[in-house]
């Protein structure tokens, strides 16, 4: 017993994936439930309701095509990040998530400008149920942005003490938060056409 | 009544249509105690012959046994028997053939907390127009008295009378939250779920006076209470006890001709 | 994706740690097995509490509780008598309490926590500060269920299921219930991360996949139902949340008037979501409750048979078509919503199937028995009687799984009769039994066996003088989660059970203070015993006791399967040698 | 993790090529967007659509293509009980079939009833 808890930064032998990859990966499959639930439940709605508004009837599509944008880019700079800390650049590392962390705010501005518009139309939540299922979802989508900034700027400024003593496990981690991070971009990539297009 | 008809099994079945239930269950009870009664026998034998004991040490190696494998398939296929020849039958008759509506007394049931509404036809056989908007405690059900099929509804509370020999067909819907539709002595259960109608049927074979309906599913403080008296009537009882309601309807009719009627549409309209 | 830093690598040298991080922030899994144990329990036994204030009401409906009613004041107790409003939250939190804040983390939190990683040789949960987090958020949770009560109209009145719309108009103590269920979701989902990585990628060298204990596979299939059905329940409370709280109306349909108002949600929603969402996590967490107990009953039952396993994978591919099956019956709570035939025929056919599983189960344990040595002590004593007891509960179960003889049973006494039967005397004398059996590695002392034997003779009686009669009290027709059942003629019959039930509940009760007593005052005057009292050959009892941090003070390595009793050479070999 | 820095840097490449075709398929969804489709073929469009733009951030982001076997096992199960879960509404469509409204003939407009703001 050298140490306590192995593949900690190590990958296991036989899976071939560290503890925390495999831990990450199975709190996205719960998330993936979350979302598929959330998703049945807005098929369930949409399809018994007699009227709903096409999406693009009552939302603002440029808004949201904007920030799928930045979205999709601030994955690949998170990838990016990773790819940093692999080839030994930690400048790059810290430049390229200063980029995400940029992106994953301006997503949150945007999301509340439309907001704010929508509250300026006088659309809530309890108007119907499209407007309902619009601020849910999108509105959970954005507290899954707002952990992700969490985690990512913690693993820019403190965290990042790590790659000194342990940059194997540093880079784990990074790679964790790169899953958590596609996966927020990936949901967006279903609401976007499901509540804005369609 | 004569019987006794509540004890600690199935009580009294008053329908035409559902002994199958019953014989369902006793044929399940009867398998399930077979099978508790014979491992149970097993169980009991082998806690004192395999007790712990000087001089006695356990097997060291398995015996494979045969039988309890075919015992599980037995319970498999007994299972599956059940399952298609006696459950699902009598779902499929419950669901999917219903008797012609013409052929049947047709019954609106309207649940709300805590109480039955029970709306029939009247005369011309055809549902008046009911309206979320109109109702009131005076008209339970939203009915429209206006639309000329819903001149001659019957409606009354917690009150329900169906004849022996004709099926009954029940519209159930709830107003306000899910209830329960359980009529225990017609072995009939059906949910109430607001926002939608749902056909049930049966047919009442023994008459009686003082049946039950009660609310099977969690409403609200009143749940306990939500009763309803079921009246189980031979066809001329209920010849009788119908024209008794018409004769009432028209009394009342005639004592709100003069009061305008458009006191009821202004009582229910949204605030 | 959490870490350790510092204590990683102290397997051995003992640095003291503070008070606080040893026993209440601690990230040692053992330790947060006893704080998850404890918790349970105080939870399991205010359940309980609940439940026989509502046995006053039903056995003596509309009289004056004395003494009790007047301490609870009058909202609750108006001239000393329960109103209807209290029942209603009584049985709502005794429901919710028992299955989420008692049984589950009791059979995953602490046995889980506590054995899973001895089991497979691990120092440690792969993810010790999430476990500690898993904890913490669970203890939230149950601080908010527990506060519900405060609230203005008294805790969550809906039911445990608390379907709407009822509970969408209910008082606010609705929405402090769907706040501690998503906490404790979040515990649970926190949790299951944690057994599934440390079960597949702890093991120690040689405990391959069908070297494992019983006991450890259930752990692992339940942690993916914990993991994969609970999340609908979430997304399902946010939904019912805001309608609550921001008035959207997913689940209030168009047209409502309650209580002769027009409503002023939105309309459009479907109750029904709720319903679909809420049983997607609800089967498979009947489940959850039932596959640890399974698991203890196996370990418990072969030790004291003094021989193997009879039927080794059966039983594990058994515990897994099980786990798997249960995602896919849930509908068959929901028989009387007015489904059509097709689905019906489908649900009714996969709760046919999936009671196949459960009845090889039942079989192999009763096997085992064939040709043991059987050791009748306390935790035996409660293992054994699972069996016939689980066997009522599942049987029982059969009725409601037909949809025709559903129409009957559905929603009466009998439901409650049939999972009592499953929860009560089924998982709960599981929970005994462990309770029991690995009390000696937590303390270095056995329970006394006397006092053992008093709480289970009474408890069982007691189990089957509560719940053998609400069989026939549904049979008789009587609708559940009824204030008061006197007002109906078809339950006069049955009416004098109630008060067999009640007396045999409140008996039971005192049937319990034997064990709190035993279990405390053994801890420290207990008989003294070693390692490995009961000779077990799982890893667990390799090590010292109690475990030190880090379990195991030597390497372990494993040799062989689980349960290799009634060898040739030596009457039982452990693991490890 | 195991990707040595030779690959990495290879990969890189592959990267941005990705970010490119999401940029292009996103402007693709929008365009049909806009176009107002009939609402099955917009379904279909816009559905395959996100599923390729999906595979490509789960392919290549998130390293789905060539990841371990235990990884794609769990998320195998997981795709399969979130079919279920979205399978939920069929059911629940079906189910209707044999209901009808509530109030008969149902209320015009069934959706937004005049609501007095929620408070
Ligand atoms: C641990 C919990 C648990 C378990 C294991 C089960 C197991 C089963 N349950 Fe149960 N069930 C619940 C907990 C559980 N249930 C709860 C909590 C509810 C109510 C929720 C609510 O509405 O509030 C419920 C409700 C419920 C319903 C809905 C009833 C209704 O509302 O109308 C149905 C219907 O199909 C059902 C079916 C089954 C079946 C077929 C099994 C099968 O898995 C059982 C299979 C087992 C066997 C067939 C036994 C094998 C035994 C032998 C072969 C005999 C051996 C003999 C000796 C040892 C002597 N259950
Ligand atoms: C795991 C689940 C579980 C368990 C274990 C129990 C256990 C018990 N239940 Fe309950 N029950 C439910 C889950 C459970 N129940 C649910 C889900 C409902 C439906 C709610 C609803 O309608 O929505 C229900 C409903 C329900 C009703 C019906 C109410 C109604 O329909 O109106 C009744 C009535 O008697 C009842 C009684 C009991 C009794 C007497 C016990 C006894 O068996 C209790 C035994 C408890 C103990 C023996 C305590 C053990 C603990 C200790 C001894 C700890 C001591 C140690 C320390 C303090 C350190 N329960
Ligand atoms: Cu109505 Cu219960
Ligand atoms: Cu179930």
């Amino acid at each position: 017993m050298d140490e306590l808890i192995p593949y900690i930064y190590k990958p296991h032998p036989v899976t071939g994936i560290t503890n925390g990859k495999f831990g990450t990966w199975l709190f996205l499959a719960s998330e993936v439930m979350l979302f598929g639930a959330l998703f049945s439940a807005y098929i369930m709605l949409r399809v018994g309701s007699e009227s709903w508004p096409h999406g693009y009837q009552e939302l603002h599509v440029a808004w949201a095509a904007l920030n799928t944008v930045v979205l999709i880019f601030s994955s690949v700079t998170i990838v990016m990040a990773w790819v940093s800390l692999k080839l030994n650049k930690f400048t790059n590392f810290r430049i390229y998530m200063g980029l995400t962390l940029l992106c994953s705010l301006a997503f949150l501005a945007v999301k509340s400008v439309e907001y704010m518009d929508k509250f300026h139309h006088q659309h809530y939540p309890w108007t119907s149920n499209f407007f309902g299922i619009y601020f849910t979802l999108t509105g959970l989508h954005a507290i899954h942005i707002i952990g992700g900034i969490v985690v990512n700027a913690y693993l820019m400024g403190p965290g990042a003490k790590l790659w000194k003593t342990n940059p194997e496990q540093f880079t784990g981690r990074i790679e964790c938060a790169g899953l958590y991070w596609h996966f927020v971009d990936l949901v967006w990539i279903f609401l976007f056409p499901t509540i804005y297009l369609l | 009544m004569e019987q006794k008809p509540y004890g600690w099994w199935l009580p009294l079945n008053a329908s035409a249509n559902n002994a199958g239930i019953d014989q369902l269950i006793n044929i399940v009870h009867v398998f399930m105690a077979v099978l508790f009664v014979g491992w149970g026998v097993y169980l009991v034998y082998v806690l004192i012959r395999f007790r712990a004991r000087p001089g006695h040490k356990a097997y060291a190696v398995h015996k494979h046994f045969r039988l309890p494998t075919w015992l599980e398939v037995g319970v498999a296929i007994i299972e599956v028997v059940l399952l298609v020849f006696l459950s699902s039958p009598i779902w499929y008759r419950v669901k999917k053939e219903f008797p012609a509506e013409k052929d049947s007394v047709l019954i609106r049931i309207v649940a709300e907390q805590f109480a039955w509404n029970i709306h029939y036809p009247g005369k011309d056989g055809k549902f008046g127009r009911t309206r979320p908007e109109l109702v009131t405690s005076n008209n339970p059900v939203g009915l429209d008295r206006e639309d000329p099929d819903g001149k001659d509804d019957i409606t009354t509370i917690n009150n329900l009378h169906v004849p022996t020999g004709k099926p009954v067909i029940v519209y159930l819907s709830s107003k306000d939250v899910i209830h329960s539709l359980g009529i225990t002595v017609l072995r009939v259960k059906q949910d109430a779920i607001p926002g939608m109608t749902i056909p049930i049927w049966f047919e009442a074979a023994i008459p009686g006076q003082d049946f039950e309906i009660s609310c099977a599913q969690l409403c609200g403080l009143g749940h306990y209470r939500m009763k309803g008296m079921l009246a189980i009537d031979t066809p001329e009882q209920y010849t009788t006890w119908m024209t008794e309601q018409e004769k009432e309807l028209a009394a009342e009719n005639a004592a709100n001709a003069e009061p305008a009627p458009a006191d009821t549409s202004n009582e229910g309209s949204p605030k | 994706m959490s870490s350790h830093d510092t204590h990683a690598h102290s397997g051995h040298d003992h640095h003291e740690l503070s008070w606080l991080r040893k026993y209440v922030f601690s990230i040692d899994h053992k330790m947060i097995g006893i704080q998850y144990g404890l918790t349970s329990l105080c939870f399991l036994f205010f359940g309980f509490t609940l439940v026989m204030l509502m046995r006053w009401q039903l056995a003596f409906p509309g009289k004056e509780l004395p003494i009790i009613g007047k301490l609870l004041g009058e909202a609750a107790f108006p001239g000393g008598v329960m109103a209807p409003e209290f029942y209603n939250q009584l049985g709502a939190m005794h429901g919710t309490i028992m299955v989420f804040l008692g049984i589950v983390p009791l059979a995953v939190g602490a046995f889980g926590n506590y054995l899973l990683p001895l089991q497979i040789g691990a120092g440690d949960m792969a993810f010790p500060k999430l476990n500690m987090m898993s904890y913490w958020v669970f203890f939230m949770g149950g601080v908010t269920m527990l506060l519900s009560f405060l609230m203005p109209g008294g805790a969550a009145q809906s039911g445990w299921t608390s379907y709407p719309p009822l509970s969408d108009i209910a008082p606010a103590g609705q929405t402090v219930w769907l706040l501690g269920m998503v906490f404790l979701i979040t515990s649970s989902l926190l949790g299951s991360v944690n057994f599934i990585v440390t079960a597949i990628q702890l093991r120690v060298k040689g405990m391959s996949f069908f070297r494992m204990p019983i006991f450890t596979w259930c752990q692992l299939v339940t942690a993916f139902l914990l993991l994969l059905a609970f999340p609908p329940l979430e997304a399902a409370s946010v939904l019912q949340l805001m309608d609550r709280v921001a008035g959207t109306s997913f689940f209030m349909p168009t047209g409502l008037v309650i209580s002769g108002e027009q409503s002023h949600f939105a309309g459009g929603g479907n109750p029904l979501l709720w319903q679909h969402l809420f049983w997607f996590l609800a089967h498979p967490e009947v489940y959850v409750l039932i596959l640890p107990a399974v698991g203890i009953v196996a370990e418990v039952l072969t030790t004291n048979t003094r021989k193997p396993l009879y039927g080794y994978n059966t039983l594990v591919y058994s515990v897994i078509f099980l786990g798997f099956m249960s995602f896919v019956v849930w509908a068959h709570h929901m028989f009387m919503t007015g489904m059509g035939t097709t689905l019906s025929s489908f649900f009714q056919a996969t709760t046919m199937i999936i009671s196949i599983p459960s009845v090889i189960i039942v079989t192999t344990f009763l096997l085992t028995l064939w040709g043991a040595s059987i050791r009748f002590n306390v935790p035996m004593l409660f293992a054994l009687a699972f069996l016939p007891m689980f066997a009522i509960g599942g049987l029982t179960g059969l009725p409601l799984g037909l949809t025709a003889s559903d129409i009957y049973l559905h929603d009466t006494y009998y439901v409650i009769g049939h999972f009592h039967y499953v929860v009560a005397p089924g998982t709960l004398f599981a929970m005994f039994a462990g309770i029991y059996h690995w009390y000696p590695k937590l303390s270095g002392r056995k329970m006394s066996e006397f006092w053992g034997k008093v709480h289970f003779w009474g408890s069982f009686v007691c189990m089957n003088g509560i719940f053998m009669p609400m069989l026939f009290v549904g049979m008789a027709g009587v609708s559940r989660r009824l204030y008061d059942m006197s007002l109906y003629a078809h339950a006069k019959a049955v009416f004098p059970l109630n008060i067999v039930m009640s007396v045999s509940a409140w008996s039971l009760a005192c049937f319990q203070i034997p064990f709190i007593l035993n279990l405390f005052i053994s801890w420290r005057k207990g008989q003294k015993v070693g390692d490995n009292p009961w000779d077990c050959t799982t890893l667990e009892w390799a090590t010292p006791t109690p475990p030190p941090h880090g379990n195991f003070t030597h390497p372990v390595e494993v040799h062989r399967g689980p349960y290799e009793y009634a060898g040739d050479e030596a009457e039982f070999v452990p693991q490890n040698v | 993790m195991s990707a040595s820095a030779e690959e990495v840097k290879k990969h890189v490449k592959t990267y941005w090529g990705v970010f490119g075709a999401l940029l292009v398929l996103t402007a693709v969804t929008v365009a049909v967007g806009y176009k107002h489709l009939p609402i099955h073929w917009a379904i279909i469009v816009c559905l395959v659509i996100a599923l390729t733009k999906g595979t490509l951030v789960g392919g290549y982001f998130m390293h789905l293509f060539g990841e371990k076997k235990i990884i794609l096992w769990c998320l195998a199960l997981t795709v399969f009980f979130f079919f279920l879960v979205l399978l939920l509404p069929v059911i629940v469509v079906q189910e209707d079939a044999v209901t009808g409204p509530m109030w008969s003939p149902a209320p015009a407009g069934s959706a937004p009833v005049e609501a007095p703001a929620h408070e």
